[in-house]
């Protein structure tokens, strides 16, 4: 057996548990910052030895590493990164994490990163609960935040629920197939006749399982509230790592298990595609709260993105998969500058809290501006790619009328945007905004950069994206 | 799996007894009665003997007066009980609170179903054995817990909320050390559990968790030193305050009853069960049962002996030594012992 | 396949697996008065799972099957523990479990 | 016939204690309900052949997981009164929605049809040629082998709930004295007890009032816990010792 292969795994288990252990032996005041610090430099050493790792089946072909795993998982890390980087920041003074809050960051991305690595609706189980249930704990970390709890306490249970649907769809699969390998079970759709009704429900449950995760329409509910509550770092993780995973193994799932049977999932997902984009759209117009604007913006974003996986070819493959990583840039800078929203020690979240923002704060309004722009698609920014390239899978693979409602809510959606580039830069300003801890500043303008820039990074991406995308539908 | 041979079969009896379904049902009647009415008497005496060590060892009488050294003391005791009335505290749960006493008592006769008394003579002798009695062992917290919630009493139900966490706190060091013996013996039987026992009790290589059991099990049935549940001088009398007359009689006989479940526990894990001490002459003439009631008679002494001679624990005290004593040594202990099987070639590999 | 299952056949077991997933569902969704039962509730949908992935396990000849029960079976009570965790949390804070009252947050 | 009868009685009270989680009006009776329910499931799986899940269904979940929904219901202060409402007024709606899944879930069982091609069952040992296995050892087998990642991740899982649980309940109280327990155990009868010979007939207030010990009581404890400074304690005016002549 080549154990060597969940090596970035095993790395960031262990640093974990060394990090814990010397985080207890810390005082609590002051286990923060070596936590978080630990937490960073391990995964950043996992994501070395991600991109350095060979390609093959192990541990009884339950873990699989091809280019498609490395691809999600070096996102999820960057992920993970950002958001442990951000907590830094937000975390001194009165609204103080406790020091397990990078920690549970980094076991949640290793769930995320064995869902990644599934090739088998066990490993598929274990690595969504193992993601999951520390992100429960981190929505309700700042436990005496009466709005922090019940974002926990919201996500929990619509969480715990879609889990628990999933695993009752996989136990359908399992009785069909005899296995809980993915690669036996495509093989056996495809040389199975007519489907039976139990198979059928089984992956409609799956479907939903993993919707619910990446709050895709009509499994959204929980997305608003859940941002709103927790706190930001939180809730930029939970906007990146966990979706990314839960978009792969919905990519892993969908294009092989059941790929053979695309003809049959195809309109759910297109449905679900569209319902998000509108959906996102729409619901964002009333907002008044950023981070909430930020949970309806993610679920027309998820949208976007699966228009990819409703084209069912490698190309749109390709193209979700650039999609993902340019909504990982532009959302983190996003966070990035929500998480520098503080006036005297305290959050403020509102939109109107960014009146004049351009002249109290010119650096990181010109990030918040860069990142809307990028968000309605707008052409030199890295929005702009992945939008162009989800849209020409979909057009190529006849898929006109999503084609469609996927630009009518990008104009949509594009109000909204500007809606907050206005307050940015024309209406009167408030007072302003503390000076940000440097490491927010240094996210957010890295990330920013990030978004300009995209253009230089695309060539490799999309390359990389390529093969990713062929190492799964081959 | 074959039931033993209990008596010399004639043809229609064996065909009646083994092979109809009334005959089955009769004989599994048969020998659960064969059990209980021995365990019921058993528990009768054991609280008189409590009584009588607990004296001795106090250099009192103890009850001399009903019938030669008081041998009648403990009917005395049951027909008082029985002849007294009934109380329901107002506001409680009237179903919960009579199930409660009823739980406790039946779960300690449950378990006797799988404990061997001979070679492979036990009422079920089952694959797994050893979990069915953790499993019943580990559902006696609700007797307790519902007990301490239907009485609608305060100190009820804090007694009862302390013994739950008690006793699953304890449960947990009870079953990693029965992992311990596990790993030595390959099996999940009980009988299998005794067998590998043939050459040297357990008791001897795995003294600490010998002690670790035998101080959970103190802590699992609520025994002094670890009778915080029922303190007096907290809690007046912990989770059965409210009860009495027969219910209370119940947890009274159901609580003796796991004391002695205890014992047999400790004696088939550690003390060989039904071998003899040493596989020569005149020790194994002594039939098996024998030699089980004789290690369980030392166990009980041993607990009476303990409650006559330490004070109470405190409760933190009590869940540190589970959590930060009992926990970390016996994982430690397991780990070695699973170490060392593997590193000298004796892991069992199996045996079923 | 043992005997009693073969007995017994698959069909019972999955249709009483069935129903404890819409008794577990009905709950989830109407039930309006306190959370704990949510929780019950999602504690029936897993043990929903499990008899199917037990049954289809002995139907299979396969154990694969129940290897998974085992893994659910840590990872419900993980999640029991977290959910009761978070449960206390925001009990604390509300002094309340009403469904009703979990709408803190509008918009 | 036996085992039928078994099964569907096993299963009729499964179902009917679950319909009863949900619909009881004490939250107290549905954790209760919800044990029966398990105790049942356990002996589905009994009778499935899977005999150390159902051994572990019940030492885990009845006799761990239940036990926490037990504490949990009983300490919160829950407002009975407020709970009797009942269900939601689209209960009805939802009892059609949930009959047709159901039906339609049960015309699925009742047909079940598996894939004509089957790969190799897993079966780690159970039922093999040259030697009897048992279901523990066939499931362990597995476990330390074939799923030993899963099995790791799974304590991974455990791992993190610990995290959770501890750092969303956990608050230091502000009472309760600590104890070293090393010093604990050193202390000797001469370091905290006198035994003074006083003379009769005079009240406590005239031997000098009560008096903590003289020595070692705060020694015992951790500095800064309830009710000891944080600082080494000064040295404590000795008992006065009373003559046992009478004044």
């Amino acid at each position: 057996m080549n154990w060597t292969l969940a090596l970035p795994e095993i790395v960031l288990a262990v640093s974990g548990l060394v990090i814990l252990a010397a985080g207890v032996l810390m005082r609590k005041e002051e286990a923060f910052l070596p936590s978080a610090t630990l937490s960073v430099a391990a995964m950043i050493v996992s994501g070395f030895l991600v991109t350095t790792s060979s390609s093959g089946f192990g541990y009884g072909d339950v873990f699989v590493v091809d280019a498609f795993a490395r691809f999600i998982k070096l996102l999820v890390i960057a992920g993970g990164v950002a958001s442990i980087t951000l907590s830094i920041g937000y975390s001194d003074g009165k609204s103080a994490l406790p020091f397990e809050t990078p920690i549970l960051m980094l076991f949640s991305t290793l769930g995320a990163m064995i869902m990644a690595s599934s090739a088998n609706l066990m490993t598929l189980f274990v690595g969504l609960e193992l993601s999951s249930l520390s992100i429960y704990i981190l929505c309700a970390i700042e436990r005496d935040r009466v709005e922090a709890a019940e974002a926990g306490l919201k996500y929990f249970i619509l969480g715990s629920l879609a889990s628990g649907l999933l695993l009752y769809g996989a136990s359908l699969a399992y009785g069909f197939a005899g296995t809980m390998e993915f690669a036996p079970i495509a093989v056996e759709i495809n040389g199975a006749g007519a489907l039976p009704v139990g198979l059928v429900i089984g992956v409609v449950f799956i479907v939903v399982g993993l919707a619910f995760k990446l709050s895709a329409v009509p499994f959204h509910m929980w997305t608003p509230d859940v941002y709103q509550g927790s706190p930001t770092p939180v809730t930029a993780f939970m906007a990146g790592a966990p979706k990314f995973a839960a978009f792969a193994l919905i990519l892993r799932v969908m294009m092989g298990p059941f790929g053979a049977m695309s003809p049959r999932w195809q309109l759910l997902i297109e449905v679900i595609s569209a319902l998000s984009m509108l959906f996102g759209a729409l619901a964002a117009i009333p907002q008044r709260d950023i981070k909430r604007l930020m949970a309806y913006s993610s679920i027309g974003h998820m949208g976007y993105a699966m228009m990819g996986l409703a084209a069912a070819t490698p190309v749109g493959t390709r193209g979700t998969l650039v999609y993902l990583t340019t909504y990982l840039v532009m959302n983190v800078g996003v966070f990035g500058v929500i998480s520098a929203m503080r006036r005297r020690g305290r959050e403020v979240t509102t939109i109107a809290d960014l009146a004049g923002l351009g002249r109290t704060n010119p650096a990181m309004a010109m990030v918040m501006a860069i990142c809307m722009f990028s968000m309605i698609g707008v052409p030199p920014l890295a929005g702009f790619f992945g939008k162009f390239m989800v849209f020409g899978a979909a057009w190529n693979a006849g898929l006109y009328g999503l084609v469609a409602v996927g630009a009518l809510s990008a104009v949509i959606g594009a109000f909204y945007y500007l809606r907050v580039v206005k307050v940015v830069y024309f209406d009167a300003s408030v007072a302003p905004f503390d000076k940000p801890a440097p490491s927010i500043a240094f996210v957010s303008a890295a990330m920013g950069l990030a978004t300009v820039l995209f253009l230089l990074a695309l060539g490799p991406v999309s390359e990389a994206a390529g093969a990713a995308a062929k190492a799964l539908v081959g | 799996m074959p039931r033993t041979r209990l008596w010399r079969r004639s043809s229609d009896v064996e065909q009646f007894f083994f092979h109809t379904t009334t005959g089955n049902v009769i004989l599994l009647v048969l020998e659960a009665l064969a059990i209980l009415v021995p365990l019921l008497i058993a528990v009768a005496y054991l609280t008189l003997m409590e009584r009588k060590v607990m004296a001795a060892m106090q250099m009192r009488r103890g009850p001399n007066v009903n019938g030669l050294f008081g041998v009648l003391q403990a009917f005395a005791d049951a027909i008082k009980m029985m002849t007294k009335e009934t109380i329901i505290p107002s506001g409680a749960n009237r179903f919960l609170f009579l199930l409660a006493p009823f739980l406790t008592f039946s779960l300690a006769m449950l378990a006797w179903a799988v404990i061997p008394t001979g070679d492979g003579l036990a009422v079920a002798n089952i694959n797994v054995g050893i979990l069915y009695l953790l499993a019943i062992s580990s559902l006696g917290v609700y007797g307790i817990l519902i007990a301490g919630w239907a009485s609608n009493s305060k100190y009820a139900f804090l007694g009862g909320l302390r013994s739950a966490a008690q006793m699953v706190s304890y449960e947990v060091s009870i079953g990693l050390v029965i992992v311990s013996v596990l790993l030595a013996v390959g099996s999940l039987n009980l009988n299998d559990i005794i067998l590998a026992q043939r050459h040297i009790w357990f008791c001897v290589p795995m003294f600490p968790m010998f002690i670790i059991f035998f101080i959970s099990a103190l802590a699992e049935t609520n025994r002094a030193p670890f009778d915080l549940p029922e303190g007096e001088s907290e809690l007046v009398a912990g989770f059965f305050v409210e009860y009495s007359s027969l219910s209370f009689g119940l947890f009274f006989l159901g609580e003796y009853a796991n004391m002695i479940l205890m014992s047999g526990m400790v004696s088939i894990l550690f003390l060989g069960g039904w071998l003899p001490p040493l596989g020569i002459a005149p020790l194994t003439w002594i039939p098996g049962p024998i030699w089980l009631i004789a290690k369980i008679l030392f166990c009980l002494f041993v607990f009476i002996w303990v409650r006559a001679t330490f004070p109470r624990y405190r409760y933190d005290q009590l869940m540190r030594l589970g959590w930060k004593v009992f926990l970390p040594f016996s994982l430690l202990w397991m780990i070695a012992t699973a170490g060392f099987l593997l590193a000298t070639g004796n892991l069992p590999q199996g045996v079923s | 396949m043992n005997d009693a299952f073969a007995q017994i056949g698959l069909g019972p077991f999955l249709t009483v697996g069935a129903a404890l997933l819409v008794l577990g569902v009905f709950g989830i969704f109407l039930n309006r008065k306190n959370i704990i039962i949510i929780m019950m509730s999602m504690e029936l949908i897993l043990l929903a799972a499990n008899i199917n992935l037990v049954a289809f396990s002995a139907a299979l000849g396969d154990l694969s099957g129940q290897v998974l029960t085992v893994f659910v079976l840590t990872i419900a009570a993980a999640e029991a523990a977290i959910g009761l965790a978070i449960l206390t949390v925001y009990f604390r804070n509300r002094g309340s479990i009403q469904v009703e009252d979990v709408a803190l947050m509008k918009g | 016939m036996m085992i039928q009868l078994v099964f569907y009685v096993f299963a009729a009270v499964l179902i009917a204690s679950s319909a009863m989680v949900i619909f009881a009006k004490n939250p107290v009776h549905s954790v209760l309900f919800l044990i029966l329910g398990f105790f049942n499931a356990a002996g589905l799986f009994l009778l499935a052949g899977a005999e150390f899940l159902a051994m572990i269904l019940v030492i885990v979940y009845v006799g761990a997981v239940a036990v926490l929904f037990l504490f949990v219901v009983m300490m919160l202060d829950i407002d009975f009164a407020r709970m009797r409402e009942g269900l939601q007024r689209y209960a009805p709606l939802g009892a059609a929605v949930g009959g047709v899944l159901f039906a339609e879930l049960a015309m699925a069982a009742a047909h079940w049809a598996s894939s004509p091609v089957m790969p190799e069952p897993i079966t780690g040992g159970l039922g093999q040629p040259g030697g009897p296995m048992t279901n523990t050892a066939a499931l362990g087998t597995l476990l330390y082998t074939h799923y030993i990642l899963l099995f790791q991740a799974c304590g991974l899982v455990l791992l993190v709930a610990m995290i959770g649980a501890i750092t969303l309940t956990l608050r230091e109280k502000p009472t309760g004295r600590r104890q070293v327990i090393g010093k604990q155990h050193e202390r000797m009868r001469a370091d905290t007890l006198e035994m003074l010979t006083l003379p009769l007939g005079f009240g406590t207030d005239a031997n000098g009032g009560f008096l903590r010990p003289a020595k070692g009581y705060y020694d015992t404890a951790v500095p800064g816990s309830y009710g000891v400074p944080a600082a080494p304690e000064p040295p404590r005016e000795e008992v006065r010792k009373v003559d046992g002549d009478a004044p």
